[in-house]
């Protein structure tokens, strides 16, 4: 049987949670129940002329239902035209797609940093983490964003009952300062063994991977790219690795580890 | 009567006229998560060159009106690892491989191919004399006299059929096609990426950091299948007709055009199981015609005067 | 501060960089009843030969991804009717008039340009080289020295600029280019059409009666872009970029290319308001950025390497 | 001020009149009052990737409302997405184009011949008259189809109050038969001078313009052609001409001249 799969999907839910950002749940899709946290679907979207489908993190799913969810912020011609989607509306979907997060050691703290538009994965791992038996008091989930409104969906993050340090750069809400600081911080004060789950803007994710690098802090971001094929074939979606050549964000990634890719 | 899509190129059977094109299926791995690679008629692999190449720095794609623009840079294992993991990975499916080679010089392709002759698993050789993103190659795709030389000295190396794949950044691509022909090319494939721009108006950067690169997908499909019409009337030799194919309508076009097989490129990176459902819809459309075969087709436009 | 979209070719001043393209706009008759012509940088009228012609009978256009594909075959009014009535008509207009003109031979072209050196209404004359659906020209459009003689020719019976419009479907039209600016032009203009074809499936009739056509619109694009950029790197006189341009978006990318103006094609069948749209964008573009005169960015792309 | 705007209008109204014909009316469109019978409107359908716009001939307007009603049928890839319309749905609009019928003299007796999607450019003209003071009983329609289903929008014909003759290939409505014998009986059997239009299937249109050739009746004709401008510049919709040339049917039609063309 397969392993990824091109099905239509309705649209089944769709809710506007700032004035560019929407989280919208699309059914029914064969194989809800193989998708890992990292993972990513691509859409082709209707109503816009775009040639490629547009790749975006799973953000939670429902096995029952068969149903999985999706939160996007409007930044070009193919999310504006996912905004105007309404319930019923269909469109293909191809995935499960990427490697997923691996598990943390049981005796890990757990660093979760997301920024803006990387808050899905993450909150995915988080859940998926809590539901599989890790306890909640070792995960830290550090959200940051420019101001206030960058930080969306807090009582569903809050619903997890982690432990969240919310950061933003212009103070808005919780600390002021750069998610970064919290985290080094946050290395400084615990002495267990750690690890770092993050996805975010390309400049967080660097810092990131610096600071756990510097701290000798194991773990994983979740990177972006343009991506025409999103399963492998184009290779299009390339990054430089450390140890030379090129890999690719689709297949290999998205998810990497701290230190093997050149950002 | 269950109709008959079968094909035959210089002697070799093909279950089906659907081969994936190189440069658009890797050597095969991805796409084997998704559908059975025994439904391909063939699959084409990666161009493989002598050493590995990285290829070009990112971003290496841009999006298009109705297309895509790539400038990958020939991107591959090379051939020492092409033959020694990816023939291997291939023995499993019953589909017709083909191999794509490139090189800088005519010796590199002879080399290429000589190796390749030792392993049964590469049932053709493509010459890709058409690569517009690296100087390599561009020059045998304009230079008719090169083209054939190529050609002649790789056929007595390759005991196998050796089609060469050509370029429509051309004046004439039949002239092309014919000194190919002349050289003992047992087929031609067309048509390769067009040569295309585009630039991002806010950082005045081209798209890709080849400056330019090569134009895919629907957007080209009348300008392959204008080539495939010109060629058919100037060679004897077989057809394999590329260039924006999405569906199976799109196929029975090149055909009647003058095709005898077709590959599938761009579409595969937003339909990657097209080749499953294409092969379903010709098979539709030729019994809801009474077509017998799908050979009847090649070359059968009813044109004009 | 306004921004200046103004711009100048060969002496010649243009309120703004928009044309509308040979063939796409007719005489102008037709556009006036949706926008006043005043606020064209200028319009290029469709070819006119020495005799009137009905051009290809039907059907002679086609639909294909992200653009089309016509055969009209050069359907005009002829050199005389075209002088008493269609230049007439825009005497009313401020606005630049580019006839574009086609001949059969050198001759027809020189012939055709006498005639209109004495109108002063037809600012400049744009040599058709590089209509694909007649036998007609498509020689010239690939025949480096014949495209040299013709401008030289041309220049000597016509005392106000002369452009020479290149067809993409050759080798190296930068070649072609060079040629034209040795024989004396004072612009080119590019790209006429790619050759193209489609097949109905169903009757098995090629979509145009004349088999083959030009392909046009969106599609073309990146071939348009890439083309002015090859021929920017290779001459100094200035270049009209045309090819797909359906927005102010495609306008700068042209001019970042190497474009002095433009020509809006196809898209005028779409948008047959688009010119207006267009030229309200670019202004608006320009002050964002606070770029003062779109002439600023005329070949300013900032290639890779 | 221009003749011919593009404006966005919304899908104000859609009925669903057989499984494969649709009437929809759409507004607000500044130039409903200049719209004569016979002419057309360039509608770009979203949500299919079609290059170019499709042509509709103006079934009915609205001054008030600003609205104009079209009426089609399912044929290929744009009304297949036309018919996934829904109410609210914008698409922009090019109009008025083309030419119009001219007014019959007051003394004619008016045959109005109608196939198919042929109807609403005639219905159109029928209710034009009307309303421009014509007496019905002076009116003819004559309405074809291959069998009962191909007759659509009868009760909205019958209200017009004019003479209606019904013809069905298969004899499943009204007489049996072609809808040009109907026309012949009615050219035989009255006396006073006459005068015809029509549109429809082209095999029916070339039937009409023969026979009112033959029995030297003018008349005026509805042609159609694929269109890929609609305003007269692409050249791609011709027709020969009896003349000689090619004329276009965007711009010197739709409507011609009974004897102008050769069909
Ligand atoms: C694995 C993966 C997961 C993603 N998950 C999410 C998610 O959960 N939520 C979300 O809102 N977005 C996510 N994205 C990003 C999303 O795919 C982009 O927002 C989308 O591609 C932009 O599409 P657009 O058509 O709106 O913009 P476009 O008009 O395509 O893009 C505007 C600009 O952005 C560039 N661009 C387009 N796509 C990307 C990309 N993928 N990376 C970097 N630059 C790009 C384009 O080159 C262009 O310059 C993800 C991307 C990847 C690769
Ligand atoms: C002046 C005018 C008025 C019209 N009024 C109506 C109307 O009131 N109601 C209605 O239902 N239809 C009307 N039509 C026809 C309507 O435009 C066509 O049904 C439509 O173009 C078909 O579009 P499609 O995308 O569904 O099919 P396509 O997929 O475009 O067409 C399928 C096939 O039909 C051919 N074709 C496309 N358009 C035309 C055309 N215009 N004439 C002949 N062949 C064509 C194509 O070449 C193709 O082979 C009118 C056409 C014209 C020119
Ligand atoms: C991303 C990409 C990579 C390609 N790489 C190769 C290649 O390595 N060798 C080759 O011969 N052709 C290559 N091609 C060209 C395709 O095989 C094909 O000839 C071309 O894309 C036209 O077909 P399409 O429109 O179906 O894609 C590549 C095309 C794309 C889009
Ligand atoms: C229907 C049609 C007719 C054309 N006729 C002419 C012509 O008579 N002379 C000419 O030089 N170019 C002609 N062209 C080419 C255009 O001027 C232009 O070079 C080409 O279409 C590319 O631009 P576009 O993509 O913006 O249409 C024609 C193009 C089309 C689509
Ligand atoms: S998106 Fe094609 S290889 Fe990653
Ligand atoms: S549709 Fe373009 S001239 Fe009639």
């Amino acid at each position: 049987m397969s392993k990824i799969v091109i099905e239509n999907v309705s649209v089944v839910k769709k809710k506007k949670l700032t004035p560019d950002c929407f989280a919208i749940t699309v059914a029914p899709f064969s194989k809800v129940k193989s998708i890992r946290p990292g993972q990513f679907v691509h859409l082709q979207i209707p109503n816009c002329n775009l040639f490629f489908r547009r790749a975006f993190s799973v953000y939670s799913v429902n096995t029952e239902e068969k149903s999985l969810e999706i939160l996007f912020k409007v930044f070009g011609r193919g999310t504006a035209a996912m905004a105007s989607l309404k319930k019923g509306n269909r469109l293909s979907l191809l995935g499960p797609l990427g490697s997923s997060f691996r598990k943390p050691k049981k005796n890990e703290l757990i660093g979760l940093i997301a920024g803006g538009v990387g808050f899905p994965p993450i909150y995915y791992l988080s859940r998926f983490l809590i539901e599989n038996g890790f306890d909640p008091k070792k995960l830290f989930f550090f959200y940051g964003g420019r101001g206030r409104s960058d930080l969306i969906e807090l009582a569903r993050l809050k619903k997890l009952g982690l432990n969240s340090v919310l950061v933003t750069e212009d103070g808005s809400l919780g600390i002021k300062g750069l998610v970064t600081s919290a985290v080094e911080k946050w290395f400084l004060e615990n002495k267990g063994s750690k690890v770092v789950y993050s996805c975010g803007p390309e400049g967080m994710l660097k810092a990131v991977d610096q600071l756990a690098q510097q701290y000798n802090i194991p773990g994983q971001i979740s990177l972006e790219a343009p991506m025409p094929c999103g399963v492998g074939i184009c290779l299009g979606c390339i990054k430089p690795l450390k140890s030379g050549g090129y890999t690719r964000v689709c297949k290999e990634g998205p998810i990497f580890e701290i230190g093997e890719i050149i950002l | 009567m269950t109709p008959d899509i079968s094909v035959e190129i210089a002697g070799l059977s093909f279950k089906n006229p659907i081969l994936t094109a190189s440069g658009t299926c890797g050597y095969g791995e991805e796409l084997a998560d998704i559908f059975d690679l025994s439904q391909l008629g063939g699959i084409v692999t990666k161009t493989i060159t002598m050493k590995p190449r990285d290829g070009h720095p990112s971003p290496r794609t841009a999006e298009a009106s109705s297309g895509m623009l790539n400038a990958i840079g020939l991107a591959n294992v090379g051939v020492d690892k092409f033959i020694e993991e990816k023939l291997t990975y291939l023995e499993k499916f019953d589909t017709r491989v083909v191999v794509n080679v490139a090189g800088t010089c005519t010796s590199d392709y002879v080399n290429l191919c000589a190796r390749l002759n030792d392993h049964p698993r590469a049932d053709m050789v493509e010459l890709n004399f058409s690569c517009p993103n690296v100087d390599v190659g561009m020059e045998i795709a304009t230079d008719a006299k090169l083209a054939e030389e190529t050609v002649s000295k790789v056929k007595k190396v390759f005991s196998r059929p050796v089609i060469a794949k050509l370029s429509p950044n051309v004046t004439s691509i039949a002239d092309i096609a014919v000194a190919c022909e002349n050289g003992g090319a047992d087929a031609v494939s067309l048509i390769n990426t067009l040569v295309g721009m585009a630039v991002d108006i806010n950082t005045f950067r081209p798209r890709l950091t080849n400056n330019t690169g090569g134009l895919s997908g629907p957007a080209i499909k009348p300008v392959a299948l204008a080539c495939v019409f010109k060629v058919y009337k100037a060679v004897k030799i077989p057809i394999i007709g590329i260039g924006g194919i999405s569906n199976y309508s799109d196929v029975i076009e090149f055909f009647l055009c003058g095709a005898s097989a077709v590959q599938i490129g761009t579409t595969l990176f937003v339909e990657p199981d097209a080749p499953v459902k294409i092969v379903k819809e010709l098979k539709k459309y030729l019994s809801k015609n009474k077509i017998e075969s799908i050979r009847e087709l090649t070359g059968k436009v009813r044109i004009y005067k």
